[in-house]
């Protein structure tokens, strides 16, 4: 797989672009990957998605469900499609680090 | 890349249409194609898939409608390495115009490999085939031409019917207009997963149900009608008379025991409140026998392939309602549903296995719809009743 | 960035224009011969339909050819059907004709209507997917190569419809298909105690295996799971949410065979396939196992079925104990359910042949 | 200490000499008239048997009755059936005639043969067990009394067996019979947080539970268990194995009504008895409530069953939706199974009557 | 006591036959049956059983046999405070001579009530209400004379079968000796529980199954045979002219259709292998048809009532097999089963809840019985297959 | 429910002889209980089933399968009715002042 240079260190990724070193992750990085998700400069909303998305699978070892996430951050799904136009999956999941979605978010 | 394919080109014998031919056709021209050749022989060589698992890519503002993947030896085969598809969603009934048909083929040989599937089999057309970098572009030139695409993951997958009012002389409901209809009504559903799972829509203008709705869409549409079947005598008669065996091969195959025959008048009477409207006397005496006149559909729900709790069949929710557009009825009822089932279901659970798990009468209660015998098909043997 | 949500085109701008004159006045129809259909309209309107095989995966080229035909005899339209076949609508006898010498010309049969095999139901298998036991398109092609003469006539005893699917994700309606083919593994998963952490989501795969069979690591400075091997029937359903959870296997993986489902509601309701074939190796490029039994189970069945009666009724008209004896199909312990509703299917009474 | 082990005595001497003689030897038999039948052998013998009713629940003056009948006319021997009638056996018709004559005497009908309802298979209810949610002799009396001219004449359809269980351990064969009368608790347990820890096993308690409402008491001071009440479906299970967790209530304890099951494996194979109305109040000494919905049953059975249709035959043919129309019984949300299996019970196609 | 009895005197009424009034005969005589007379008015009156749950009393040397029961209200009722119920051991087929019954009869107006049930439905002769201490006298009496107790608890319970050879010209096997034998073989197993919970056995001689073998033993034997029906055409066409409708009531109603009828010759034919011996034409035909001389019995296993996972019926474990004395290879598959079952069941857990929580499939291999299609009604559906 | 003096104290027993407090249980109240089973004078045996009924019931909070009870005590079924001529359940679960027994033993 690739290694690429992301917030200034270098980390293992696939060929979706997800981070495969989750211990590498930090805010830089997920800038970094922000970049590419044409979810770049964050702002304030789109750190509360990602912090909550971050936040939760720290806790529960999963992604959050998409009702879940609209009710918890407030932000209803149109929105988060404009924050992450990859959506909650490929775009918010990707930039906060998470392993690549297969079923919920 | 392959040059020799000697196990492939074993599939080019034998008469049946040959999809290595197809694939050799489209490899002339596109290096992708080439490469899905030598996958393909590769595989055979091997017996296993050389598909890696999942990929995730898509175009903007969607989260559906492209299946991400990449070949587990790029080095091998550089041009199919990232080979997703796009699923492109069909109008209603899988009529085109030649035009429509041939624009989606040059944007194709533009963007893609040049193969694809007519249809894949919830009903979308398959692009297979493309590079990453090419998703977006071939997105928007789609779409320009009047294209969009379907479902895929936790979202409402493409609605299909079958062909219905268009060219069915039993269709019940016109299912080419549902599925037009509903389709436009859940763009958002179908292009932004949101749910536990999975979500299938099909009707059928009939019991016939020739999308086979029963056996695989989450909420299933069979047209049926309420009054009694139209019998024509004088064509049944001519029926008996060119020596069709009336009594033996649709008289005795009545499920119900409905029909009564009488040899000597060459008359079919019906016990109307016997039939079931099954279909078999219309479909073997297309002539002389239709459906009622007060027609609507059945509503069934659950049906989905075997993962994880087994396979189900839909079964019937609402007896009889009348399909007319706006379709209002049916539409909030879908929403409900899909409330109901977005706030109970676990990850991966079908609606059908969310109802198992919760109890049908606690949806029912929920939806607000009162039991009815027809739900059933026989009443609980066990004693374990709540009250 | 382009339009989006527009949902696909109209299909009234897709309708030739007799079908819009005679939308929802059709009276009746009939099979003139196999692959052509005659439909009469309440205005005195008839077309023809003429129903092509296709092997449904097919280069741009090949729809090009369909539309050149389309465009000669059929106002410039057609359609495909849910099983995958191309349907040409003219307003004759004689462009119906027409199509027929055409598509003939490229090689392509005409038929699947009434008491036929129709085109397979089928799926992505090594062409596309990652889930993939099997092929599809190679089971395809080699069976309807056999089975090629009961997709052009019309002699059997009522519709055979059959499915592939290359796992039993079972892709289409193959859980109700008269035969059914379904790729399946026979090897637990095995576990990539690597990728597993930047991959998958534990919970999500514990919680995946409807045998329970997958518990987390004992040691819990390993962030993976384990399989209780004697737990799994090798469903798959962990890969698909775990990529670093693989099953395929060269030996393990083949085909499994299921017969006597129906969708239709015609005289008995519809019914699931149930299995008659454990395990078939895969045997590429032709499968000759596979189409053995699926050709036998076809012929009994044509020679045995009565008229108008679909595989399931006639299995269950004379009892699963005679088909195992008719297709001398070997029966053994993996035919015995032992999943949530098993108990319903064991004989509760004394009725059953010798 | 007095003898073990020596089982019953051996049927050998408790035969009468014509059947000692015939055993295993009868050809043939009819039925003369209801509640007799005549045997014929291999050997020409020939035997009456005339079968009577009995409320089981008796005396010993009554079996002594019995006895000196079959002192009289019966070679000093009689036989009990497995439905609780007791049959005289003789070797001519006039001695027949001669027991009908006598137990009618005594106040005891003759019949229960061929198309009848027999007696009625029940259990102890309030006469004798802790588990009764309503008594079993007092029903069986009053639908009896209704019932009375079915059991003297062979009018009806085919068979009808009623059973009546006092609680849903249904002691009987009572899930199997054409009309099931059963006990039933409306209310959950109440614990008794003193008597159990000296009576009852926790862990068994809990384990008994089908729907697993009984969790160990939150206060781990408290040896005891509670009850999630939204979970209980009042089976008793746990009132079973722990005396400290009574469900009787006089309110809430009535009767169930199942219909259409059978045991032989004529014609159709043997069926489970299915739930027509979920509850009616105990109204002793009469259960009118009861009595009223069975009598109408059979009235609408009797009526339009074809001869010897068995009721589970019949409402299969007609339809369970066709069952509830002619019953006028409502049909309600408890009808709809929600327990293991209750997804096979759904319906599963378009078929139905309005 | 109670005199007054206005509920019960209600069912005094009536043409049935009165347990009312037989208990009132016995109250006559008897202080406990009074006492029982009132206790069963109160519970008519609070709509309620007066009894307490469970009671665990015994003779010497058994453990089951007898089922304790003590009144909620032993001061009310002081003579049927402690009213504890015998299960008396039935002569097989439930044949009895008069000296035998009046010996019984004699022993429980010495001991008991004098209130009996002829029979429980498991098929003990039910003595009915004995205070504790003339537990054990009654018992050796009983015993001295020639009965012993049935089962109850975890035990092997009391076997039974139909009327079998003794008056049935149907008997296939021989029920009566098959009880009779099996009942003194496992006297240890029916008098002392040591199981994870009860074991019934019962056998009927054809497939009518007149004693519910089917629906209510954990181990079934179902007499059958294996050639061909015999059909007696001159008796045949004797019914046909004496106006039987041979056709419509016999004919149109095999469940397999393997019966032909010559209107013209009167004559029935059989497709012999189509008959799956459901008895229906014999049944209906005695005098003409008759089972065929290859006898044998059918083996079906697991059926019980609802508690705890739902009512079972037993299903075909050994479609065919020989039934003659001394019946070993019975015996010995009995004994294996009540060992794996033993082995691995969980307190409470019928045979048939162990097999469906371990896969029949392993019982099958357990007990080395190959597995045949007519064990089942049909073939899985599901893909969930262990190699 | 009735007091009875079982080895010397005072203890509640239900109607069929089994002691409803179980925290008063000891060896001399086993003695006693035992004399009303016919299982007295208790010996080898008779305390080794018993002991082996209490800790199983005090490690488990039930009481033990038959099978169990054979395999663990090397004493067959034959054996304990000479021991406890009323069974298992009846004698020896009542003399190690068990509930009584509803499934089991
Ligand atoms: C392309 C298609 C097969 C085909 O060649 O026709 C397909 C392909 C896949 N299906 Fe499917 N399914 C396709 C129609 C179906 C159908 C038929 C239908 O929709 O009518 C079913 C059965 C009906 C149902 O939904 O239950 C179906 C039941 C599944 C399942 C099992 C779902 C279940 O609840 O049991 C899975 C597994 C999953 O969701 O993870 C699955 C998963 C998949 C995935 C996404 C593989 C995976 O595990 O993630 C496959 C991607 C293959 C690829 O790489 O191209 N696919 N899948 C069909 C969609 C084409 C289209 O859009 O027109
Ligand atoms: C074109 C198509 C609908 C579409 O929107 O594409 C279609 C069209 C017709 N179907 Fe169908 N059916 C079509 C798929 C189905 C399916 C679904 C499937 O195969 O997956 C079914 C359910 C099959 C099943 O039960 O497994 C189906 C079950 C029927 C039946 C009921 C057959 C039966 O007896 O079980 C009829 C009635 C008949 O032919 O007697 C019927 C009848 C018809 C009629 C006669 C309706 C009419 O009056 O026009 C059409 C021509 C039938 C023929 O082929 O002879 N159609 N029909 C589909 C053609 C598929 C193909 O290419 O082969
Ligand atoms: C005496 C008894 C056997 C015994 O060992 O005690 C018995 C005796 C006969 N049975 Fe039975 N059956 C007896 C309980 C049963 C039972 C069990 C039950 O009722 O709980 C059944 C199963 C019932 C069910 O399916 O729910 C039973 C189902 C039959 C059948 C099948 C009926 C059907 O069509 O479903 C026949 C055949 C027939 O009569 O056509 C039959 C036939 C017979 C015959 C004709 C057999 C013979 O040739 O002697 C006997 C006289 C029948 C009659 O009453 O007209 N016997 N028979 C039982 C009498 C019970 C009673 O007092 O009413
Ligand atoms: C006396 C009798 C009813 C009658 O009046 O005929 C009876 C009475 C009791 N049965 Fe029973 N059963 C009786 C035959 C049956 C039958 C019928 C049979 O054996 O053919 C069944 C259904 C078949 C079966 O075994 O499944 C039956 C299924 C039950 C059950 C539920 C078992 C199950 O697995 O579902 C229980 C509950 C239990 O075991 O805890 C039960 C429990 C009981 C208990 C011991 C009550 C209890 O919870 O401990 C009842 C004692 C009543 C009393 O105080 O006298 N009884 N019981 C029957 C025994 C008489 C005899 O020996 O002849
Ligand atoms: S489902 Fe019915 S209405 Fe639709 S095409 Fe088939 S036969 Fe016609
Ligand atoms: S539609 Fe079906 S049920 Fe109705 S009469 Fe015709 S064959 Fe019978
Ligand atoms: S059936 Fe399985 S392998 Fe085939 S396409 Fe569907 S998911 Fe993939
Ligand atoms: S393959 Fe299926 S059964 Fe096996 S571990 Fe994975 S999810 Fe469980
Ligand atoms: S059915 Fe219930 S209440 Fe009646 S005797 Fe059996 S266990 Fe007791
Ligand atoms: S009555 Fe049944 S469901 Fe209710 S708590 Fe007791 S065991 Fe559980
Ligand atoms: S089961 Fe058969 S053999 Fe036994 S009595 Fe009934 S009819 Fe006769
Ligand atoms: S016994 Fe039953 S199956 Fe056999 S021929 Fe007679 S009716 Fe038909």
């Amino acid at each position: 797989m690739a290694k690429v240079t992301l917030g200034g260190i270098e980390v293992e990724i696939d060929e979706d672009g997800f981070i495969q070193e989750p211990d590498k992750w930090n805010k830089e990085v997920a800038e970094d990957l922000a970049k590419v998700e044409q979810a770049y400069p964050m702002g304030e909303d789109h750190w509360k998605l990602v912090n909550y998305l971050r936040d939760y699978y720290l806790k529960y070892e999963i992604a959050p469900p998409i009702r879940m996430l609209v009710k918890q951050t407030g932000l209803d799904l149109k929105t988060i499609y404009q924050l992450f136009p990859g959506g909650p999956a490929k775009g918010a999941c990707k930039v906060a680090g998470l392993p690549k979605p297969t079923g919920c978010v | 890349m392959a040059d020799e394919t000697p196990l492939l080109d074993e599939l080019e014998k034998g008469p049946w249409p040959s999809y290595v031919k197809e694939i050799k056709r489209a490899a002339k021209k596109n290096k992708a194609s080439k490469d899905l050749l030598g996958i393909q022989e590769l595989s055979y060589k091997d017996r296993i898939t050389h598909w890696k698992h999942g990929g995730i890519v898509g175009v903007t503002g969607y989260g559906s409608g492209v299946i991400g993947r990449y070949c587990d030896s790029p080095e091998k085969f550089p041009d199919a390495a990232a080979f997703h598809t796009f699923r492109v969603n069909h109008p209603a009934g899988w009529f085109y115009s030649t035009k429509a048909l041939r624009k989606i083929c040059d944007i194709w040989e533009k963007y893609g490999s040049g193969m694809t599937n007519f249809h894949g089999s919830t009903g979308d057309i398959i692009l297979l085939g493309a590079p990453t970098e090419n998703l977006q572009p071939c997105f928007d030139t789609l779409t320009e031409n009047g294209f969009d695409l379907g479902g895929s993951g936790s979202a409402l997958r493409t609605i299909s019917g079958c062909v219905g009012k268009a060219r069915c002389e039993w269709a019940n409901i016109d299912t080419l207009d549902i599925v037009r209809d509903f389709t436009s009504e859940f763009q958002d559903e179908i292009h932004r997963p949101r749910w536990p799972y999975k979500f299938k829509i099909k009707a059928s203008g009939c019991p016939n149900d020739c999308v086979a709705a029963i056996a695989r869409a989450d909420f299933t549409i069979i047209g049926t009608w309420k009054d009694t079947l139209r019998i024509d005598q004088a064509a049944v008669k001519n029926y008996a008379e060119n020596g069709f065996d009336v009594k033996g091969l649709v008289v005795d195959k009545c499920p119900t025991d409905a029909l009564e025959w009488d040899e000597k008048t060459k008359t079919l009477t019906l016990r109307a409140e016997d039939c079931v409207r099954c279909m078999h006397c219309i479909n073997k005496m297309t002539k002389a026998i239709r459906p009622g006149v007060d027609t609507g559909a059945t509503i069934l729900i659950g049906s989905k392939a075997p993962i994880i709790k087994g396979a189900y069949l839909s079964w019937v929710l609402i007896p009889f309602i009348k399909i007319e557009p706006p379709y209002n009825e049916i539409k909030e009822l879908l929403r409900k549903i899909w409330d109901w089932w977005d706030e109970n279901g676990r990850t991966r659970e079908r609606l059908a296995e969310l109802i198992e798990r919760k109890g049908f009468k606690t949806f029912l209660r929920e939806m607000g719809i009162p039991p009815v015998p027809q739900m059933i098909y026989k009443p609980r043997a066990n004693p374990y009743v709540f009250f | 960035m382009g339009r989006t949500d527009i949902g696909p085109p109209d299909y009234r701008e897709m309708l030739p224009d007799v079908i819009k004159k005679n939308y929802g006045k059709w009276k009746y129809h009939e099979t003139p011969r196999p692959g052509v259909l005659r439909h009469v309209s309440e205005t005195g309107d008839e077309i023809y339909t003429v129903r092509v095989g296709s092997p449904r995966l097919v280069s741009i080229d090949f729809v090009r050819d369909l539309c050149d035909i389309a465009d000669k005899y059929c106002d410039g339209h057609l359609r495909f059907t849910s099983r995958f076949n191309v349907e040409f609508i003219t307003d004759s006898k004689a462009k119906a004709d027409g199509v027929i010498a055409e598509v003939n010309k490229l090689g392509l049969p005409v038929g699947g209507t009434g008491n036929s095999i129709s085109n397979i139901v089928h799926t992505q298998g090594w062409i596309h997917c990652h889930s993939a036991a099997t092929d599809a398109s190679g089971l395809v092609k080699s069976v309807m190569d056999e089975l090629y003469d009961y997709f052009t006539n019309m002699k059997l005893p009522a519709y055979v419809r059959i499915a592939v699917a290359c796992c039993i994700n079972m892709c289409g309606a193959i859980h109700c298909s008269d035969l059914a083919i379904v790729g399946v593994h026979r090897r637990p998963p095995k576990v990539d105690n690597e990728k597993i952490i930047a991959q998958c989501e534990i919970p999500t795969t514990i919680q995946s295996c409807p045998t329970g069979a997958i518990r987390r690591h004992p040691d819990p400075n390993v962030k993976s799971v384990i399989v209780r091997e004697d737990l799994c029937m090798y469903c798959a359903n962990c890969f698909t949410v775990c990529p670093a959870m693989p099953l395929a296997d060269p030996v393990g993986d083949g085909v499994a065979i299921y017969v006597g489902g129906k969708v239709s509601n015609a005289r008995k309701p519809p019914m699931f396939s149930r299995m008659v074939v454990p395990f078939l190796p895969n045997n590429p490029p032709r499968w000759p196992e596979v189409v053995d039994v699926i050709k036998k189970i076809v012929e009994v069945y044509a020679d045995n079925a009565r008229k108008y009666e679909r595989m399931g009724e006639w299995i269950e008209r004379i009892g699963w104990e005679k088909f195992f004896k008719l297709t001398e199909i070997p029966f053994t312990e993996q035919h015995i359910d032992d999943f949530t509703h098993a108990i319903e299917t064991y004989r509760t009474t004394t009725q059953f042949k010798w």
